[in-house]
């Protein structure tokens, strides 16, 4: 059955006195890449915590895999098949390339610290499995898992997190800005691991201001001052007569 | 390889074993206090190293282990082991209860509530004095022993509190290289990294701080039994400050850290005892001297010196 | 429990709570002004204090002359500790958990140098306006503890017209709520922040010099009045100083009343409860986030 | 009146800016304009002192200003309107104001409190209103006189039309006209061109933390049209 795995409909969020998204209604097909654009200040980021749960839903509803999401937590959320990567890379600075890998599989083992603290086989097996995942998705991504985490360059930053975040083989992965700071030729290789990681099946959400990224999209969803103002795939945003007057005022 | 490194551990092993029997009784009282020491030090450590917490309240659970063997055998005469086992699930329950909601906190505010913990506790051990003995103390606690060899020396103790804190050693660094040592020290440098990663960040620092307490209390109970009598000026907020400046000073980077900082902090004070109070300003400076220019602590110091004169790695 | 039991409580509750009060503006303003919560701060109250004994007593010089001395230790060691060891580590992006272990230091290394200087004996001032009494409805007022009051009050008055009124002020606020835009706006921030240090340890030093006369000091004195601060402080929501003069108030009379109606040893025990719960459930103190308060 | 030399900016591991030189003349309005990311706020932090350039010079009025702090800027009669304004939340319009006049009163004046009024006549009706029960818009009046009451000749503003509805940004380009009309320099960073060409001479076009383009005086309308802008804006 391919339904849509995340549906919002009808989400509005203020901060204050200050409405920061009136009322956004967008889906997420399963295996689809769903690009979410909009200028500075058009909501993008409050939406995308909402709906990792960094921010509480105030109006209307979001679905994820068929369950409503309301008041779960982030690790909640993430449990239930989706992560989510920061706009400033958050990666784990004292910790080598794998480990930061490794944090992210930590989720599918199952024992307790007890068996940690007295070093079980099974706790030291399931580390085992985690390491042996960490550097098939490193191997995967072309990471180096002996490096330490802080002395990778800002495209490599991007890639860990990604790495990282799908070793909890998550359902729907979210890039908040993911292309920010990223030259040329690290923006391509970006581009290619989205789509590699899009044929393994899994969905994509893409929130950016970068129109060059959302080339991956099938899908873009155009976000200004809180609404939806237009979508469709990449040549009709181009051309869309709103979209050239929010981005050129022309 | 293997050779040269086995014989350097069994030359530690005989060296360690052989101690008090070079050193004199007081010095090896000292060691005694070292040992104990590390054990509820390396529960504040792991807090800090692993989980970037400020512990201000160990001392709360070091009485906590130390009242309950001083109730338990003196007041009501159960046999020692109830002591310990009864103050480590005390600790342990009240870690839990307490951890729970003040581990929401976070940065200055969790440090202001571990401090207010430690205050609470030595309050109440001085206000129930009907189980506390209050200022005046309980004297009398029975040495340990063990099948019928009593530890009623410093140079008996010895074995029993090295025991102990190697043990508690060997737990921690099980602990550390564990799934969750990883999920600790990603939650260190990125709490919000790691809750997106499906982490239970509260359980888990809950479940540390429960650790930490059962340290504390056992060193408590150890504490206890080595000096036969507990009075309130063991448990003050000195103490707990005290048990903080063990790892910092030390280096929370390693777990010889925690011992470097317990040898400092027992064995400085007999050194300079000539010169009064002196030690207690020297603990001071050497605290914000640590924050300021050392953060990996002495044992940072000590493997930079290592590296300089081409001993690469002293320890793990 | 008779009635003038109770309004001797909570005269002495009143005065306790202007200490703390003062005790905990200096603590938030050091706090709006450079992120740190100072640890040693009852350190500025005890040095201030001995200060004021020794120059009396050892010297034989007026005590305006002692008072002026003692008063002057705190903004000394304030901008000491700010230039020497805060900036540098503010550089360095120093986390919270830093600033507690450097002030915790601090305070040790200044409360043992007090005992090994000074020693163990506790120290008294004589009392502004000497040993006089008022007894009014069966209640015993010393009259310094008029004078303590009418002090704390003018020191309260006059750091809020100084905030509110002087450019100075002002920067300091603006410095605390926005370092970026305010160096854009031609203030510079890290001699504000030097200046909030001053502040704090001005304020740290009146409390100091106020108490003595009614307790002895002693090497031990400056982290408990440190800890009844920091309650102040954050019962008042700790960006705001003024707040602090109404958790000070608060925690006072909860204090004088637990010690009339409960005993005085579970006094600490109910103060520090009430100051992990208001942690936890009110971040932002009793007062809630109205008002002017800070960043 | 402002020249940059090779410089070279970022945080930490990540250099953002690589040698970036532009110049600015008396009495004229440049534009910086590029995507979100390609350095342009990076490159206005570190011309006002909040970022120290790794290397490179930053000259006003051929005077080395690159190792001048941000709160020195005044002297050498450079204002700087950051992006978000940075506003004392907390304090009246009044209070956010003085403190500008505080440090502006030194130098020679060139706006006092009644041309403040009379380029903001909402400013004189709201002066003892807290700025953060303002709106976006009035919010971003009060920012742009408070860095007037620093008396320069020279305004950097970084995207100050972000977050506010079209009518706001049309008041705001109106003050600024005005302002240019008074003599004033300008450096004006945005991501929306058509702001951009609405009030400066000339633009630099920055992507990934380089000068690629030059938009010379008169060439806003035939670079509006050009193919290489949907490119460098919306993908290709």
């Amino acid at each position: 059955m391919s339904g849509d795995i995340l549906k919002l409909d009808g989400v509005g969020h203020r901060f204050g006195g200050f409405t920061v998204l009136r009322s956004v209604t967008l889906s997420v097909p399963e295996r689809g890449i769903i690009g979410l654009i909009g200028p500075n200040g058009s909501g993008k980021t409050t939406l995308f915590n909402i709906i990792s749960g960094y921010l509480p839903l105030q109006t209307g509803t979001i679905e994820f895999r068929g369950l409503p999401l309301t008041t779960q937590s982030v690790p909640d959320r993430n449990r239930s098949g989706m992560v989510r990567t920061f706009q400033t890379p958050k990666i784990f600075e004292r910790m080598s390339v794998l480990e930061n890998i490794m944090v992210g599989a930590c989720k599918i083992t199952r024992t307790g610290m007890i068996q940690d603290l007295l070093s079980l086989p099974h706790a030291r097996g399931e580390m085992r499995q985690i390491r042996s995942l960490a550097e098939r998705v490193a191997g995967e991504f072309g990471l180096a898992g002996d490096l330490p985490a802080s002395t990778l360059p800002a495209g490599q930053r991007r890639i860990l997190e990604i790495a990282r975040a799908l070793a909890g083989q998550p359902k729907l992965l979210m890039l908040d800005e993911p292309s920010a700071g990223l030259n040329r030729e690290e923006m391509q290789q970006l581009i290619a691991a989205i789509r590699r990681i899009n044929e393994a099946g899994l969905a994509v959400l893409l929130v950016s201001h970068d129109m060059e990224l959302m080339a991956v999209a099938s899908a873009v969803h155009v976000l200004n001052f809180g609404e939806i103002i237009a979508k469709g795939n990449m040549a009709a945003i181009q051309q869309n007569a709103n979209v050239r007057e929010v981005y050129l005022g022309v | 390889m293997m050779r040269p490194r086995f014989a350097l551990v069994l030359l530690g092993f005989v060296l360690w074993a052989a101690l008090p029997h070079l050193l004199t009784r007081h010095m090896t009282d000292l060691l005694v206090f070292t040992a104990i020491y590390t054990v509820a030090g390396l529960g504040v450590g792991l807090l800090l190293g692993q989980c970037g917490i400020v512990n201000l309240g160990q001392a709360a659970f070091y009485g906590i282990g130390a009242y309950s063997c001083a109730y338990l055998t003196v007041e009501l005469g159960y046999p020692n082991v109830t002591g310990f086992a009864v103050g480590a699930a005390v600790s342990v329950l009240i870690a839990l209860v307490v951890g729970w909601p003040v581990l929401r906190l976070t940065g200055y505010f969790l440090a202001l509530a571990t401090l207010a913990l430690s205050i609470i506790a030595s309050s109440i051990f001085y206000e129930w004095d009907w189980l506390t003995g209050g200022e005046l103390g309980i004297g009398g606690i029975p040495k340990l022993d063990f099948f019928g060899f009593k530890l009623d020396t410093p140079g008996r103790f010895y074995y029993l509190a090295w025991g102990v804190a190697f043990l508690s050693m060997l737990l921690v660094s099980n602990l550390v290289s564990s799934r969750t040592g990883l999920m600790l020290r990603g939650m260190r440098d990125s709490s919000e990294a790691t809750a997106s990663l499906g982490v239970d960040l509260q359980w888990l620092r809950t479940r540390v701080f429960m650790l930490s307490a059962l340290l504390g209390s056992i060193a408590g109970s150890l504490f206890a039994h080595y000096v036969s009598f507990t009075s309130v000026q063991s448990f003050t907020v000195d103490k707990s400050i005290g048990f903080l400046l063990i790892p910092v000073l030390g280096g929370v980077r390693s777990l010889w850290g925690v011992v470097l900082g317990a040898m400092f902090v027992t064995i400085l004070p007999e050194m300079l005892s000539q010169f009064g109070d002196i030690h207690q300003i020297l603990f001071g400076i050497a605290l914000v001297a640590v924050v300021v220019l050392l953060p990996d602590g002495l044992m940072g110091l000590l493997r930079q010196a290592a590296g300089k004169l081409g001993w690469s790695r002293v320890s793990a | 429990m008779t009635l003038s039991l109770i309004l001797q409580a909570l005269q002495a509750g009143i005065t306790n709570g202007f200490i703390y009060a003062l005790v905990g503006m200096g603590l938030a303003v050091i706090f709006r002004g450079s992120r740190v919560i100072n640890v040693m701060h009852g350190e500025f109250s005890v040095v201030g204090a001995m200060t004021t004994v020794l120059v009396l007593t050892a010297a034989k010089y007026p005590y305006w002359f002692a008072i002026i001395a003692g008063l002057l230790t705190g903004p000394a060691i304030g901008a000491l500790i700010e230039l020497t060891l805060v900036r540098p580590m503010i550089r360095q992006q120093a986390t919270e958990d830093q600033f507690v272990l450097l002030t915790i230091g601090l305070e040790r290394a200044i409360a043992a140098s007090v005992l090994f200087f000074i020693g163990r004996d506790g120290h008294l001032l004589p009392a502004f306006g000497g040993d006089h009494v008022f007894i009014v409805f069966d209640v015993v007022i010393r009259e310094h503890s008029l004078w303590l009051i009418a002090i704390a009050i003018i020191v309260v008055i006059a750091l809020r017209e100084f905030f509110r009124r002087t450019t100075l002020g002002l920067a300091l606020t603006a410095a605390s709520i926005d370092a970026d835009g305010a160096a854009t706006t031609g203030i510079n921030v890290a001699r504000m922040r030097t200046l909030t240090f001053v502040l704090g340890g001005l304020l740290g030093a009146i409390a100091g010099i106020l108490i003595t006369p009614l307790i002895a000091v002693d090497y031990t004195t400056g982290l408990p009045i440190t800890l009844k601060g920091i309650a102040a402080a954050v019962l008042g929501g700790f960006t705001n100083p003024l707040g602090a003069v109404v958790g000070g108030l608060t925690l006072g009379i909860i204090e004088s009343l637990v010690i009339v109606g409960v005993s005085s040893g579970y006094k600490d025990v109910l103060t520090f409860s009430i100051l992990i719960a208001i942690m936890i459930f009110m971040p932002h103190g009793i007062l809630g986030r109205g008002g002017r308060g800070g960043g | 009146m402002l020249e940059i030399h090779s410089l070279v900016s970022g945080y930490g591991a990540l250099t953002v800016l690589h040698d970036v030189s532009l110049s600015i003349g008396d009495r004229e309005a440049v534009a910086i304009v590029g995507a979100n990311g390609a350095g342009k706020t990076t490159l206005v932090r570190t011309i006002c002192g909040l970022l120290r350039a790794r290397s490179g010079r930053v000259l006003k009025n051929g005077v080395d200003i690159s190792q001048t702090p941000t709160h020195d800027m005044a002297d050498h009669r450079i204002a700087v309107v950051l992006e978000n304004r940075r506003l004392f939340g907390e304090l009246t319009v009044r209070e956010n104001l003085l403190l500008a006049e505080r440090r502006g009163r030194g130098a020679r004046k060139v706006f006092d409190w009644a041309d403040i009024y009379a380029l903001f006549p909402m400013i004189e009706e709201r002066l003892e209103t807290p700025v953060n029960l303002l709106s976006g818009g009035q919010q971003q009046m009060v920012a742009i006189a408070r860095a007037l009451l620093l008396q320069p000749n020279l305004l950097i503003m970084d995207e100050p039309s972000t977050g506010l509805a079209p009518k706001v940004v049309k008041d705001i380009l109106n003050v600024i006209k005005e302002l240019r009309g008074r003599g004033m320099a300008l450096l004006l960073v945005e991501q929306n061109v058509g702001i951009a060409s609405a009030i400066t001479d000339r633009a630099y076009v920055l992507a990934l933390g380089r000068i690629e383009h030059e938009i010379q005086p008169g060439a806003w309308d035939t670079f509006l049209k050009d193919e290489r802008l949907v490119k460098a804006y919306l993908g290709s």
